[in-house]
């Protein structure tokens, strides 16, 4: 039974800079409509690596000086809040993509395959090439999901569209994600979509080539062919949740929340006028589906790149094997890196 | 202009001399900081509430100081190892992550009886480190190979190579993300029960000390001060000076990977992404403020470690950047290193006009 | 005739230690000037003075009546003055031509290195010197290297020409033609002025001397026909130098045994090319020769520093080609090298710690893992004392000694315990008088009691003082050896001519 | 294949302009008897200051100056550190890194991950289509074209001017370009600023055509590159192309194999270039060319008064 100690005074540690187009400012921008929500201000600390020693020293620092509801945005945070839950009981923590929980712990993620599938649709209607391509950054499942959704969300309207994924293996570097935009556009690729930052729809607004752009809207960084963006509303989550804490009515999931298109934690910036009203509409009614849990983007069949089954027709993943999702569905092109 | 200055290399430095200029570099390389801190937008009362009170007068801001001092004592031993030698070893991080991994490797596959597994991750850590130098050390007697370039590259080698690691062999089964599995509570080092410190500070302090004693008072310290300060004569008197640079320079690898299975086991407890970086710079900082000496080390790796923890401090409640601490360990550096000029050189202005 | 140059009262210390006290000097046009003095009397000095190299302390410069400051070397280069140094100043892996270009700037016209190619031969045709201005100047002989340097300084339009040493690495024929040559200069009006310390040069070339003895000038501008040798030697020396009585011991077995020795040169140049030596106690076998001549690959191969492509080295009939320089030392082989500051002491360690460097990895001073600096201290007390170290104590860091106590340093470490070969190589080099005696009667003394030495120098006098052999080293190979007798300095010239 | 390997190449130019400019100023830098190590801080501050110019509105003709010209005056800090100060050469160099570093991470803060209108590559038209060359050859962005005329220009100032000659003789033997009237220090200052300035033009290339965004680390190495590529040169600028050329063919051949989809060990494949500039800077030492080509005082401070 948790319980609030005193005033809550809410602090979000960020692994980025807040307004680093990406990561950092989805979370930003939940923070800012937490501030008016809640009606109260709220601190954060940028830039904080994956390092266990930096991160207490953050959640110490903020802790002793009172603030009692902090939120953190990494999966290499996780070690680092679950010692500090256990440390301080009577502090709330949440920590988006992380994978540890307890009394006081709420991991939290979202299902960004959802928005990956509508993006998908659309990607997979406009492509005269038949070829989609990603720019990725690591090979972890919450990335591998966004590629396969993608693809399938393409397939279910074009079923010749392949999707050409590339991890870069870094989170940082553009001038490699430009350069290996520029390597799939060569391949043929005509709809590039970022799973990392903006550099590939910079690189394919460039080109004259269109894009799907993540985390945050990239619209602005392709005015004539960035599609859509695939969007964070963490609000959506979060609000209610620290509403909940300080209410004293907060039990903590020991799996972490998982929320999707149905809490509105996901969802599409506007798209732009190069997609086709028809398409605008099909995605419309799919979004509507996934909201009302009648559809998911991984129900079977789901097959494996080398044709392997992973699941049956009338049957859907389930978040653990979502969580485990260590391959590429058919209709992606590109190696699964083994790290062998 | 230039002409009418006259340097002369000071043949005798007196203690007063050494001291005032060390003082003087410190003092305008804080002074500096101090300028660059307030035109980032941290104001004046900040900079000693948050950067001396907070940090060294704080319980909770020592044992932060002491957390971040841990590895950083290590690499700063490490880089005055091979730095004392004329060995200049660019390539701490790399040898961090050797040593990280040696630790892991140890730990996730439960080498060796519990009761000495620490210990064994931590030899096998010195040794990994030791093998990751000895390669440029090889090419560097061997054919003359520039180290300060190949130690570097190695680093990115090294790194690459635990990427390759933690993403297929070593990768958490617990989660798919790019960290090994958790150490089990034998393979990690105990909380000294203040703040996050650990007992890695006592490994720290340890080495210093050992070090202490071997540059000191054995005979294999008054060798490698001979071969640092002079090579042809320690080689025209006989002294096994490849011995001599071997040793030290493994010692610096060593120490480095101690530092790497320290954090792993005392501050990770697994190894993760990114754990080595940052360290070659600060490591070899803390070794030229010390003048190499080891028990100056322990002093200049808890300065540098209260550095970190006070930009970590501003970075938390002034929202500065992290790149600060780096900027402030090059200005301390860069004005130590001007202000040996006064102490090396006499400086006469000569009067040109008057005949 | 009227004045050139005129130094007055010039004053320069290096870090508090005075190398010129109250120096004057002269010259005028048309004359040759000789500048006389002993090793470290500051003859370098106050040329380096005068041509704007080092700046003086007080003092005044006259030139042509005017007072002037010389703020750089470039400025004497307008003034018209030129010099020759005594390490030459060329960059060795550039071309002939490049070097004048580079000396040249824009001046004269020469703006490319194939209009100083030509000025190069116009001027050597002038001269009479050949000069190849396509060579590298690495690749050239030391006499080659020197026509160049002079060459140089006649196209940059000298008037007052400085020759710092120049016959000091020359054979006499060489000799004879440079100074042959520098009188011609004086009498087609320049001033020359030559530096040396060969009183024969002085006697037979010069108009005019100025002695320099410990930084003062003792004799100024004095004419040379009225002096003899012997005066001259007193004024430089200043007071009787006490010749070495010859070593007094029957040769004993044999030390060293060197057998068709060849080591390269890793810079290239000349290495040894096949040397056989063999050395018994109670001899001195001197090397003479130039410089550059393979002296040192020999003697760093002898201490185990280089290692030989062919050949044998014995040491008390031991086979110790391959071994170390620690297995050597043992069996009593000892070195003072010719660069004592780079290779003979560490400056920045303490005297002490200086005198132990061979005793501590014997275990001297302690165990592997411990040092005894006590022990360490009491040697150092007793050696400082017995060797006489000036301005030496235990703790005391031995840059802070002058060259001739750093010296006795060295000797004071090699000459201990169970000496069976010592190398000497240049061991007086840069001394004054005094040292060089001191260090002298050392090394006699260390061979009358049995010990066998092997006198490595380009000091020709050194080597006829000192040896009870004398063998002469040329282009990396031994070209003659004699015994030392009346005729020996002769014989030893001869040898050298023949084959620099 | 072919297709694959044309693309491939055709990226080369583009990999290797970047470290060739860095390149390029560092020969001149050491061949003036100073080791600089700051590439990869003054490529840091080039790229930076290009950026923070081009989205404040200034035209990307000024951002490519401001870069070069910040990345100048960073170098001119480690200039009078090394040539008037005399401070260690190496020690200064990591400075210069730990500085650049520093600035741009606070004062880029705000220009982070903001597009840019960039540099763009040529579209020759017809001649773009010749087979083989015609992309390689025609199609590159304009500072590629800039870069191999600094280098081929550097390489004629460098060896067949007067300023090269003197310049050359500073970093043999500076007591010989002193005697000869060299303003020795004043040289090598000039030398250093080249330096600065070409590492700036380097990291504007990685900025404003490359990438055409800022982001922190996006250097990402590559100055530390520049600095071996020197030895593998030998202090020649011609050789230097072909070093850039190959170690830019490594860097650019993973993302083109994955693209294609072959399976390649990814982490492996990144080593690549660290591991290719590692081998290749092996070659010289172990035919026994490095030291014998590398500038005699190099890395030595001068004084006119020392013995030399
Ligand atoms: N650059 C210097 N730094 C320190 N001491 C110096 C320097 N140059 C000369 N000295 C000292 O000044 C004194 C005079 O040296 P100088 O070179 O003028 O002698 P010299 O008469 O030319 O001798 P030599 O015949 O050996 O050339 C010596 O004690 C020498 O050690
Ligand atoms: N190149 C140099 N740089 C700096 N100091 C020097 C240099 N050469 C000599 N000195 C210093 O100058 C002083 C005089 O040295 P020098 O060798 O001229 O002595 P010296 O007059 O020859 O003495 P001795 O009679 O003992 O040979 C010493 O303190 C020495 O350390
Ligand atoms: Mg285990
Ligand atoms: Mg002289």
């Amino acid at each position: 039974e948790f319980k609030l100690d005193g005033e809550p005074k809410i602090a979000f540690i960020f692994h980025g800079a807040a307004d680093n187009a990406g990561w950092a400012e989805s979370h930003n921008n939940a923070r800012l409509k937490m501030e008016e929500a809640l009606d109260t201000r709220i601190a954060y600390a940028e830039n904080i690596p994956e390092e266990t020693t930096k991160v207490r020293q953050a959640i110490d620092l903020f802790i002793s000086r009172g603030h009692n509801i902090i939120v953190g945005t990494s999966f290499g945070y996780g070690d680092a809040f679950l010692e500090a839950a256990k440390q301080y009981p009577n502090v709330a923590f949440l920590n988006a993509a992380g994978t540890t929980n307890h009394d006081n712990l709420e991991s939290f993620y979202a299902r960004t395959y959802e928005g990956w599938y509508l993006a998908g649709m659309i990607a997979g209607s406009v492509t005269e090439t038949n070829k989609l391509g990603m720019v990725a950054g690591f090979p972890l499942s919450l990335v591998n999901w966004d590629i396969n959704g993608f693809t399938r969300g393409a397939l279910a309207v074009n079923p010749d569209a392949t999707n050409s994924a590339i991890f870069v293996n870094t989170w940082y570097d553009p001038v490699i994600e430009t350069q290996t935009t520029e390597a799939l556009l060569e391949q043929g690729v005509d709809v590039v979509a970022t799973d990392n930052s903006t550099a590939p729809v910079v690189t394919a607004e460039r080109y004259g080539k269109k894009s799907v752009g993540y985390q945050v809207d990239m619209a602005p960084h392709g005015p004539k062919g960035n599609l859509t963006s695939v969007l964070f509303h963490w609000e959506a989550h979060l609000i209610p949740t620290v509403q909940s804490i300080i209410d004293g009515s907060w039990e903590p999931n020991p799996y972490g929340a998982f929320v999707g298109i149905k809490e509105g934690a996901i969802g599409l910036a506007d798209l732009s006028e190069i997609a086709p009203a028809d398409v605008a509409a099909k995605v419309a009614v799919t979004h509507a589906a996934i909201k009302a849990g009648e559809l998911t983007p991984f129900d079977g069949p789901v097959l494996k790149q080398n044709g392997d089954v992973v699941i049956e027709a009338g049957a859907s993943l389930d978040d653990g094997q979502l969580w485990g999702m260590e391959y590429f569905v058919s209709g992606v092109v590109g190696t699964m890196p083994t790290g062998l | 202009m230039l002409n009418s200055v006259v340097l002369t290399r000071r043949q005798k430095i007196p203690l007063a001399l050494r001291a005032s200029t060390f003082v003087l570099g410190l003092t305008v390389g804080f002074l500096v900081s101090c300028v660059v801190l307030l035109m980032s937008g941290v104001p004046l009362n900040a900079i000693f509430s948050e950067f001396v009170y907070q940090v060294f007068f704080t319980s909770l801001g020592q044992s932060q100081t002491i957390t971040t001092a841990t590895p950083l004592i290590l690499v700063g031993l490490g880089a005055a190892a091979a730095m004392k030698l004329r060995f200049w070893n660019i390539g701490i991080e790399g040898q961090l992550w050797f040593g990280a991994m040696a630790s892991t490797w140890v730990a996730i596959n439960d080498i060796g009886p519990e009761n000495i597994r620490l210990p064994l991750m931590m030899l096998a850590a010195v040794l990994a480190g030791a093998f990751w130098i000895a390669i440029p050390v090889f090419f560097k007697l061997k054919y003359g190979v520039n180290e300060i370039i190949m130690t570097l590259l190695m680093t990115y080698i090294a790194f690459q190579l635990v990427q390759h690691l933690l993403f297929g062999a070593w990768q958490d089964p617990s989660t798919s993300f790019p960290v090994s599995a958790h150490f089990d509570e034998a393979e990690k080092l105990a909380r000294l029960g203040w703040g996050n410190a650990y007992t890695g500070i006592w490994i720290a302090l340890a080495a210093g000390f050992a070090m202490w004693f071997l540059v000191d008072r054995t005979r294999f310290g008054y060798y490698s001060n001979a071969v640092g300060l002079n090579i042809v004569t320690a080689r025209s008197t006989g002294l096994p000076v490849t011995a001599v640079i071997v040793i030290s320079v493994l010692l610096s690898g060593g120490l480095s990977g101690l530092a790497g299975a320290v954090i792993t086991s005392g501050a990770e407890y697994r190894l993760t992404q990114f754990l080595a970086h940052g360290f070659t710079f600060s490591g070899i900082v803390i070794a030229f403020v010390a003048r190499f000496n080891p028990l100056g080390i322990i002093v200049a790796g808890l300065i540098i470690g209260g550095i970190y923890t006070a930009g970590e401090t501003l970075k938390v409640f002034y929202s500065l950047s992290e790149a600060v601490v780096v900027l402030i360990e090059g200005i301390l550096l860069l004005s130590l290193l001007i202000s040996d000029f006064f102490k090396t050189f006499e400086v006469r202005i000569r009067n040109l006009k008057g005949n | 005739m009227s004045k050139a140059m005129e130094l007055s009262g010039i004053d320069k210390s290096f870090n508090g230690k005075p190398a010129l006290t109250n120096a004057n000097l002269e010259v005028e046009w048309g004359e040759v000037h000789a500048l006389l003095g002993e090793n470290g009397a500051g003859k370098s000095t106050i040329m380096n003075v005068a041509t704007g190299v080092y700046a003086s302390d007080a003092g005044d410069v006259t030139l042509d009546g005017k007072k002037l400051k010389v703020t750089g070397p470039q400025m004497a280069t307008e003034l018209g003055i030129g010099m020759v140094h005594q390490h030459f100043r060329l960059v060795t892996r550039f071309t002939v031509a490049e070097n004048v270009l580079l000396a040249c700037k824009d001046q004269l016209g020469i703006r490319t290195t194939h209009e100083a190619a030509e000025a190069i031969n116009a001027k050597a045709a002038e001269v009479g010197f050949p000069v190849h201005a396509n060579a590298i100047v690495g690749d050239l002989s030391v006499a080659e290297q020197q026509r160049v340097e002079i060459l140089k300084v006649l196209l940059l339009g000298a008037k007052i020409i400085i020759l710092d040493e120049p016959t000091a690495v020359l054979t006499d024929q060489e000799s004879n033609t440079v100074l042959e040559f520098v009188r011609k200069l004086a009498e087609q009006g320049n001033a020359v002025i030559l530096i040396t310390h060969k009183l024969r040069e002085v006697i037979s070339y010069s108009h005019r001397v100025t002695v320099m003895r410990g930084g003062e000038t003792v004799l100024v501008g004095a004419d040379a026909e009225n002096l003899t040798a012997e005066e001259l030697a007193a004024h430089m020396v200043g007071e009787q130098i006490m010749a070495i009585e010859p070593i007094d011991a029957e040769p004993g077995d044999v030390r060293l045994h060197i057998e068709n020795l060849v080591v390269p040169n890793p810079i290239g140049g000349v290495g040894v090319e096949g040397v056989d030596i063999n050395l018994r106690g109670g001899e001195i076998l001197g090397i003479a020769g130039v410089g550059g001549n393979g002296q040192q690959q020999l003697a760093d191969c002898l201490m185990g520093l280089a290692d030989a492509d062919t050949g044998k080295i014995e040491l008390n009939g031991d086979d110790v080609t391959a071994s170390s320089v620690r297995k050597r030392r043992s069996d009593g082989l000892r070195f003072i090298p010719a660069d004592r500051s780079q290779s003979g002491i560490v400056p920045d360690m303490t005297v002490a710690e200086n005198l132990a460097m061979t005793g501590v990895p014997d275990g001297q001073y302690g165990s592997l893992m411990s040092i005894s600096r006590k022990t360490m201290r009491a040697d150092a007390k007793q050696a400082i004392e017995d060797h006489n170290i000036m301005g030496a104590s235990p703790n005391r860091s031995s840059r802070l000694l002058s060259g001739g106590n750093a010296q006795k340093l060295v000797l004071a470490r090699e000459l201990r315990d169970n000496l069976s070969v010592l190398i000497a190589h240049s061991p007086t080099r840069g001394l004054d008088v005094k040292a060089c005696k001191t260090v002298h009667t050392s090394i006699k003394n260390a061979v009358e009691n049995g010990a066998a030495c092997l006198l490595i120098s380009e000091d020709l006098e050194e080597v006829l003082s000192l040896s009870t052999r004398v063998a002469v080293m040329s282009k990396g190979i031994i070209v003659g050896e004699l015994p030392m007798q009346e005729n020996t300095r002769e014989e030893v010239g001869k040898l050298m001519l023949g084959h620099a | 294949m072919e297709g694959f390997l044309i693309n491939w190449i055709t990226t080369f130019p583009n990999f290797a302009a970047p470290l060739l400019l860095a390149c390029m100023g560092l020969i001149i830098c050491e061949r003036a008897g100073v080791l600089n190590l700051g590439a990869e801080g003054l490529m840091v501050v080039g790229a930076m200051f290009s950026v923070m110019i081009i989205y404040s509105g200034g035209g990307i003709l000024l951002g490519v100056v401001g870069g070069m010209f910040a990345a100048t005056m960073l170098s001119l800090v480690f200039g009078i550190a090394v040539v008037v100060f005399r401070a260690d050469q190496v020690l200064s160099g990591l400075v210069v890194v730990a500085l650049g570093t520093g600035i741009t991470g606070i004062v880029g803060r705000a220009y982070t991950h903001k597009p840019i209108q960039g540099i763009e590559k040529f579209d020759a038209g017809a001649l773009g289509d010749i087979p083989f060359i015609g992309r390689l050859v025609f199609e590159q962005d304009p500072l590629v074209y800039v870069t191999l005329f600094i280098v081929i220009a550097g390489w004629y100032l460098l060896m067949r001017t007067n300023w090269g000659l003197r310049l050359r003789a500073v970093g043999e033997d500076p007591a010989t370009a002193d005697i000869s009237g060299v303003d020795v220090q004043g040289m090598r200052l000039v030398a250093v600023m080249i330096s600065g300035a070409l590492c700036g033009l380097a990291g504007v290339y990685l900025a404003v055509v490359s990438s055409q965004v800022w982001v922190e680390h996006m250097v990402a190495g590559r100055g530390w590159i520049a600095v071996a590529l020197v030895i593998f040169a030998r202090w020649n600028p011609i050789r230097a192309i072909f070093g850039a050329l190959i170690f830019g063919g490594a860097e650019s051949l993973t993302p083109r194999l994955l693209a294609i989809g072959a399976d390649v060990p990814v982490y492996l494949m990144n080593m690549l270039p660290y591991a290719i500039t590692l081998l290749v800077l092996l070659w010289p030492y172990i035919r026994g060319r490095a030291a014998s080509s590398a500038p005699s005082s190099l890395g030595h401070e001068f004084l006119r008064q020392d013995r030399h």
